[in-house]
């Protein structure tokens, strides 16, 4: 397993340490090329299909082509054991590195210690794991959730509203991610000390879901002050505007079509912020994994920033398009650490063959 | 002499389908060992094992409603359920372990006896009612682990998905190198406890008159009923049987991942793995014919299917597709038996 | 309340049993509401249209899935028979949309009639294995391709918007309704389903054609997911992968609540009906209540387990 | 009433017991007894009550009102397995057996030998074995599923069971209806054998001759009471049979039109199938009843199957006037240019929808018949199935009852009368009579002989040689999968019948 050293570590500006007290690990340096496989969960979104198809983009890349040697993507479903099962095959065959979507943030004891055992590098990364013993890579959850939050309140605020109903639209239950971004909403609105009531509804993520349960909520409440939710803000928009709901401020994931919305109403009133989870996080595990095989200090839990942007900042063609389908992540790139991979780029190439 | 080779074929010609099976997973497993760079290891017989145990339960679990000529859709979710008590139990003393142990096995026979209480009576069909009990379940796990989480004792999990050599060497029984020990030491723990559960549990109970009527009720309720078995016993039986086994399922899969998760997805794919099992083992989703060994060779052939993804470079994005036509594929093998019968009466039975 | 029971028939028993239920839930959520928010949406026809709105996918799907459960069959491939058709649907676009849908759906049904017709494989684990092949090819599908999934605007029309102050979708429900219990009750294709899933093996010795009665279920239930998944695509404004599961087992519910047999032969129409507007009205009121998840499962789970022993344990097994 | 013929306490008397079933009474205020070493006929019509007596003795029913007695004491059984405890065991008008478990295992179903507490397999074996030989029943393999047997073997093997159970009082209710010859003579003398062991038997059959040889006591059902017990010989047949239907039965058979040569009509060439059909050759003519006879399992079963399109792989050929026709479904026989109707072995699995309404079942066949387009008439409707109900006399309350509450005689005109509706040219009867009584045999045996003289074509095969011998102008009995032996006219009797069945001499096909 890995040594626990001091830090800094390699290349700070792509593997930005959480904090300040983030320990330092250091595997043994193996020699390239390496053999990597990556371990998803399930197949049933967009967000994993990107994803997937970034990591395969990625491996061609011309500056990791050489490192890897061989190049392995399964995915398991919501079936813990195969997943574990997956991790630990891939570890019997003698790959170097594993990276991983975790379907739960707990259960893999056992892997870790295997993958220690045989000096194999594991990294989860967005579903991440509740433990310290591993490599990890994500986006600040607990952060994002606060941040559209104290969006939503200072956007009402600016309009004199001081108390109200807020709808909140949750992603999968039991699931860390969901979690934590739901701890950071609730957390800004307690501590306004205005009166909000919070309406929570479960949109699992996926625009459909997210677009019925936001309609049912309004056929109930009538009215909401400010919606703020995690996946699946299209289908926030889109009961809205069903509803002849007006528009009020909305928080919400990087998809396509929420900051099309976002940029063609923010003057009726959709005041809009767009912080996505992005699939470009495979991206930079992969690489971090590479760079912890060569032996370099990485730290154990990296930070990946938040690609935020609100109606202020939405330019067509940078940061969204107005001419592409609505269910592409647009944040997918990372420039300070070479992943140039954008959404578009790759979700919408094909889109003139089949239209 | 004669008389023994006539059993066989006996044995053989009515349980074509269930040694059909055995063959394809022997072929297949061998194949996928052929192409694994460490085939035929024990690390890889390990992870094989750890990965079919909880399937392997559930599939179990299944078989004995489908004996009886019902279907028990809560299996998956009464698996979710044992899996979430488990993680709040087993953990601290030896004896509060076994005691964990213990009462998650208790709660799913317990939830099982509800199913074949309500089913009996109630009057009610086991599919309608344990797809209703399944949500309660579901429902109770989610209450118990509203998230992911829990604890079990690290060493158990390490002990218990392992082989035996690390076992004893966790609990310090004796010395893990020793002689006479190295001809059994690479065998997998999970392998063990599942076919000892196995035939501990099962061999016992198909050959008891319980046992033998929940076959006789499967192929005939009427004629079981007027021959004076306990029908209703045997059906209560069944279904807490049926729990018990989802229950190991479900003990196993939290010492496996050292906590539980109320996960409804999984809850529901499990429960449909385990009626796929149950079928590609040869047992009649009419009833009365198949046995709970059989769909242990099902759901290792729906494990063994997807370890092929690990070995083979197949694109991600057609994973799915491929896994459905190969399970398509496996299930329609059974119509070979169609294609054979020569009174179409036959196909109506 | 006892002795009203007895007086109907056994048949209506459950209609009778299922509407009696959705009055009280209707007064129970009322109850609530008027307690909690001081408001009675719950009584209000907007509130009631736009539930029977979206109850209208579920009852669509419900009426293909009660086709295949009189036969003493299953369909467990609509999730993806939905999914799939609301995919090609927007993928193809324009006026080929729709028809693209339900060419879908009917091409679906046929491979599941086939396989349990022919080949005599349990739908149960026919239907399952076509499923995750559906599945398979629309990941393949949105994953190789990035296609079109916006709903066409006939789409949208059908689903989302109001003709005469009523939503499109209900008359598209009706519409769907009124053409399955005709094919019950006044068709002999209907009559042939009854004897079918009664006994397979005499309705074939009657010389009726228990294989194309089959297909010809499994095609309706096709149709009608492919249905669903077109209109549920015009009222998402699109199609997504996860829109077919949730429909699956409440159909079944549904079904098997409106006093249909599962084991095949004896359900009638009017009773899936009633079953559907009961699942989705216990939808609504559990989520009026902010009811958790959790709370959520026990309470479905046990309307169910409650309602079906009212409904009269089943008779003894012939002997 | 209770004016049973020997005195002593009864081994089980009942008093006053009264059943029905959803308002029709099948039992009223019935008093009843029978003693140890009797062998003691129950008679009846169809639906007369017989079947219900029996269950209510043997726990599978509980009766409205009355008492049971046993040996004098009271006795109430909740569960067949309860009388079997206290030695009253039933083989049922349905068979209780489980197909998919082996002969031996269903032997000793409910009580199987032990060890430790778990099922024998290997004495349970022996048991088996020991069982089968004393019905002479060697050939059955007990390691055999019982859904491989065929029907007579089936219920030879369910004698064996309930000989398994050491009955004292052992109740056969139709239990010989589908046996061989040869094993009808062995349950004879088992009968015999166990009347010296002082065990009682219930029998109930509608076969005459086999009650007059076998019982010692009789006693009637009319609709539901207990008319008379008498001892044999007490009464003529012919007294018997207006006690149980209540008037007077003149000719059996309605009278045979004179020998003639029908022009072939309905021609089978060469028929073969597996290596249950070897070249089957007869032809039947337009009016003509031809029987199909033999030892039961000698292809007669599958010779009407291939001829209505069941059986896959049909070597051979059919013609009719003249045309070759190889229907390849029942649909395509019944809708052919030829018609073709059958009425099945099993009409509980193969003839009827159980639960379904009595109009349904009778338009089973026939839907498109009242169809206008692709919709079902209702006017039409109606009238076929009353016209059904009517010209086959069915008997019912409501044509929209299930057709399981009828009597197995209404249920099997139910099934004649569904084929009716089709118009068919061609008539196969696989043992229509079966289980069904003297009156109502007879209106089948006049329905068949009005249906040839409108010109029908009818092939029919009965496991009854008398009935052969009454209703058939000509007979072809079947061996081992061929006609050997063809009999018209004069030639049509029992031993010319028996004869043949057994091949025993080798007779020129007539
Ligand atoms: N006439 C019958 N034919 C076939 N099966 C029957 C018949 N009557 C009952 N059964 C079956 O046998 C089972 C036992 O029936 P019984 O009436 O003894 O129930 P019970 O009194 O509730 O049982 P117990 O006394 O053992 O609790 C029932 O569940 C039913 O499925
Ligand atoms: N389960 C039942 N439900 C309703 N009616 C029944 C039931 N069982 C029997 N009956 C009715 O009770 C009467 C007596 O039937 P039972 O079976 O005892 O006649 P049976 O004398 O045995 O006739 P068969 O000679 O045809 O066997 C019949 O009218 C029958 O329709
Ligand atoms: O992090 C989430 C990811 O796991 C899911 O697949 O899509 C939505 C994201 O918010
Ligand atoms: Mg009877
Ligand atoms: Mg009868």
């Amino acid at each position: 397993g890995p040594k626990i050293v001091s830090g800094p570590g390699a290349e700070p500006k792509c593997f930005a340490p959480w904090g300040a007290d983030t320990k330092y690990l250091q595997w043994e340096k193996k020699k390239g090329p390496y053999k990597v496989a990556i371990v998803n969960g399930f197949v049933g979104n967009t967000w994993r299909i990107q994803m997937i198809k970034t990591a395969k983009a990625y491996a061609e890349d011309p500056a990791v082509k050489g490192k890897i040697a061989e190049f392995k993507v399964v995915s398991t479903g919501t079936d813990a054991p195969a997943q574990l099962g997956a991790i630990e095959d891939f570890i019997n065959q003698g790959y170097d590195a594993i990276v991983t979507i975790a379907v739960a943030p707990d259960g893999f004891d056992r892997v870790i210690r295997l993958a220690d055992k045989n000096n194999v590098v594991l990294v989860p990364f967005d579903n991440v794991l509740d433990t310290d013993k591993v490599m990890q890579v994500n986006e600040n959850q607990l952060e994002m959730g606060r941040k559209w939050g104290q969006f939503a309140l200072d956007e009402l605020h600016a309009k004199g509203v001081k108390g109200g109903k807020i709808l909140e639209v949750r992603g999968l239950p039991g699931n860390s991610v969901d979690r934590d971004r739901s701890v950071g909403i609730n957390e800004v609105f307690k501590k306004d000390g205005g009166k909000w009531e919070m309406v929570s509804v479960v949109g699992n993520w996926d625009d459909g879901t997210t677009q019925k349960v936001v309609a049912d909520a309004i056929a109930v409440h009538g009215k909401f002050d400010a919606v703020v939710g995690q996946g699946g803000s299209n289908g926030v928009i889109q009961a809205l505007k069903d509803a002849k709901h007006p528009w009020v401020p909305i928080a919400g994931e990087s998809e396509n079509g929420f900051r099309k919305a976002i940029a063609e109403h923010s003057a009726d009133g959709l005041k809009g912020i767009s912080i996505g989870q992005s699939p470009g996080l495979v991206a930079i595990a992969m690489k971090a994994a590479i760079s912890a095989l060569e032996g370099n200090v990485m730290p154990q839990l990296i930070s990946v920033p938040l690609p935020v942007a609100t109606y202020k900042e939405l330019k067509d063609g940078q940061n969204y398009w107005s001419n592409l389908p609505d269910n592409f992540f647009t944040v997918n790139e990372f420039p300070p650490c070479g992943v140039n991979i954008s959404g578009p780029a790759i979700m919408a190439q094909t889109e003139s063959n089949t239209k | 002499m004669n008389k023994i080779r006539n059993a066989l074929a006996n044995s053989f010609r009515q349980s074509r389908a269930f040694y059909g099976a055995l063959a394809l997973l022997l072929v297949i497993y061998l194949v996928y060992n052929i192409l694994h760079p460490h085939g035929f290891s024990s690390a890889v017989l390990v992870q094989n094992a750890n990965e079919t145990v909880a399937i392997a339960f559930l599939a179990m679990a299944q078989t004995v409603p489908v004996l009886l000529g019902g279907l028990d859709l809560s299996v998956g979710a009464v698996m979710t359920l044992t899996s979430c008590i488990a993680s709040e139990l087993v953990h601290g003393s030896p004896a509060a372990i076994l005691f964990g142990m213990f009462v998650t096995l208790l709660s799913g026979t317990a939830f099982g006896l509800m199913n074949g209480i309500i089913v009996v009576y109630g009057r009610l069909q086991p599919i309608i009612v344990t797809l209703a009990t399944g949500a309660i379940a579901i429902g109770i796990a989610l209450f118990i682990r509203p998230k992911p989480g829990g604890e079990i004792d690290a060493d158990l999990n390490w002990a218990s998905t392992n082989s035996l050599r690390d076992l004893v060497d966790t609990y310090h029984l004796f010395d893990p190198d020793a002689a006479w020990f190295a001809p059994v030491s690479w065998i997998p723990v999970p392998l063990i406890t599942l076919l000892v559960v196995a035939f501990a549990v099962w061999i016992p109970f198909r050959k008891s008159v319980t046992g033998r009527t929940v076959y006789a009720i499967g192929s005939a309720e009427g004629a079981a009923y007027m021959s004076g078995l306990p029908i209703n016993r045997a059906k209560i039986a069944a279904f807490a049987l049926a729990g018990f086994f989802a229950a190991c399922g479900g003990l196993y899969l939290a010492i496996q991942t050292s906590s539980g998760n109320a996960d409804v997805m999984q809850a529901g794919a499990y429960t449909l793995n385990s009626i796929a099992a149950v079928v590609l083992g040869g047992t009649s989703l009419l009833g009365g014919i198949g046995g709970a060994i059989a769909s242990l060779v099902g759901a290792c052939i729906l494990r063994v299917i997807s370890f092929y993804f690990r070995i083979v470079s197949i694109d991600p994005l057609l994973q799915p597709l491929i896994e459905g036509i190969v399970l398509l594929a496996a299930v329609s093998l059974g119509a070979l038996r169609t294609l054979r019968v020569k009174n179409n009466l036959d196909l109506f039975r | 309340m006892n002795s009203f029971l007895s007086s109907i028939r056994p048949e209506n028993k459950p209609i009778a049993v299922a509407s009696l239920f959705i009055v009280v839930i209707l007064l129970i959520g009322t109850g609530y509401t008027l307690s909690v928010q001081g408001s009675a949406p719950l009584l209000s026809p907007n509130y009631l249209l736009q539930q029977l709105q979206t109850g209208s996918f579920l009852g669509i799907v419900a009426a293909g899935m009660m086709m295949v459960i009189l036969l003493g069959h299953i369909d467990l491939s609509v999730p993806w028979t939905l999914t799939a058709s609301a995919m090609m649907a927007a993928s193809v676009g324009g006026n080929m949309a729709l028809p693209t849908g339900i060419a879908v759906g009917l091409a679906v049904g046929l491979v599941n009639g086939l396989g349990i017709a022919y080949l005599r494989i349990p739908s149960m684990i026919f239907t399952l294995g076509v499923d995750s092949v559906l599945r398979g090819l629309m990941v393949a599908h949105t994953g190789g391709f990035a296609p079109q999934d916006q709903a066409t605007p006939l789409m949208r029309f059908l689903a989302a918007e109001r003709l005469f102050g009523i939503p499109v979708a209900i008359f598209v429900w009706a519409f769907v309704s009124i053409c399955i219990a005709l094919i019950l009750t006044r068709t002999s294709f209907g009559r042939s389903i009854y004897a079918t899933g009664n006994r397979e093996g005499a309705a074939y010795l009657s010389g009726i054609r228990t294989r194309m009665v089959i297909i010809g279920a499994f095609m309706a239930s096709g149709v009608c997911a492919a249905i669903a998944g077109v209109l549920l695509a015009g009222y998402s404004a699109k199609a997504y992968q996860g829109m077919g599961l949730p429909y699956l087992l409440p159909a079944i519910a549904a079904v098997v609540l409106g006093g249909t047999r599962i084991l095949g032969g004896q359900g009638r129409y009017v009773g899936t009906l009633v079953g559907v507007v009961l699942i989705v009205l216990l939808n609504s009121v559990l989520s009026i209540m902010q009811m958790p998840e959790a709370g959520r499962q026990i309470i479905y789970g046990a309307v169910i387990i409650s309602m079906l022993l009212v409904y009269g344990r089943g008779v003894k097994v012939a002997s | 009433m209770n004016d049973s013929p020997r005195a002593g306490v009864p081994i089980i008397e009942l008093r006053g017991i009264s059943k029905s079933f959803s308002g029709a009474r099948a039992l009223k205020d019935v008093d009843f007894a029978c003693r140890s070493g009797s062998t003691h006929a129950i008679l009846g019509e169809n639906g007369a009550g017989k079947s219900t007596l029996i269950k209510i003795m043997s726990g599978v029913l509980q009766p409205d009102t009355g008492a049971m007695y046993l040996n004098g004491q009271q006795a109430r059984f909740r569960s067949p397995s309860e009388a079997a405890k206290s030695g009253i065991v039933c083989i049922f008008q349905e068979l209780s057996l489980m197909p998919d478990l082996t002969v031996a295992d269903n032997i000793s179903i409910s009580d199987p030998p032990r060890r430790f507490g778990l099922i024998d397999g290997r004495a349970q074996r022996r048991r088996a074995e020991a069982l089968l030989a004393r019905i002479k029943c060697e050939d059955v393999n007990p390691n055999a599923l019982v859904r491989d047997l065929s029907l007579s073997r089936r219920q030879m093997v369910e004698i064996a069971k309930a000989l398994g159970m050491a009955p004292k009082v052992l109740i056969l209710d139709e239990a010989t209806s589908a046996l061989t010859s040869r094993d009808v003579e062995t349950v004879y003398g088992l009968l015999g054998d166990l009347k010296t062991e002082n065990v009682a038997s219930l029998f109930i059959s509608h076969r005459m001759h086999e009650v007059e040889r076998l019982c010692d006591t009789l006693s009637v059902f009319r609709n539901g009471s207990h008319v008379d017990t008498f001892a044999r010989g007490e009464r003529s047949p012919a007294e018997i049979v207006r006690l149980m239907i209540g008037r007077d039965v003149e000719a059996h058979f309605p009278p045979k039109p004179a020998p003639r040569q029908a022009a072939p009509y309905f021609e089978i060439e060469n028929l073969s199938w597996e290596n249950r059909l070897k070249g089957v050759n007869l032809s039947v003519g337009k009016g003509e009843i031809v029987g199909l006879g033999g030892l039961d399992g000698q292809g007669q079963k599958e010779l009407l199957l291939a001829l209505f399109g069941v059986l896959r792989g049909v070597g051979g050929q059919v013609k009719a006037a003249g045309t070759t026709i190889s229907p390849s479904s029942p649909y395509a026989a019944k809708t052919g240019r030829t018609r073709i109707a059958l009425v099945p072995e099993d009409r509980k699995t193969e003839g009827l929808m159980l639960p379904m309404s009595i109009a349904d079942n009778l338009l089973a066949a026939s839907f498109d018949k009242v169809s206008s387009g692709p919709f079902i008439d209702s006017g039409k409707e109606k009238a076929a199935v009353e016209d059904g109900i009517r010209k086959l006399q069915i008997k019912i309350n409501e044509a929209t009852d299930a057709v399981a509450t009828l009597s197995g005689g209404n249920q099997q005109k139910v099934v004649i009368a569904k084929w009716l509706m089709t118009e068919p040219d061609v008539i196969l009867l696989n043992d229509p009579t079966r289980g069904i009584d003297v009156g109502t045999k007879q209106e089948i045996y006049k329905l068949m002989r009005e249906l040839a003289d409108e010109g029908k074509a009818i092939l029919f095969y009965s496991t009854d040689y008398a009935e052969l011998v009454g209703c058939c102008d000509r007979v072809a009995v079947m061996y081992d999968g061929a006609i050997t032996t063809e009999l018209s006219g004069e030639a049509i009797n029992e031993e010319a019948i028996v004869s043949a069945s057994l091949n025993i001499n080798t007779q020129s096909a007539a």
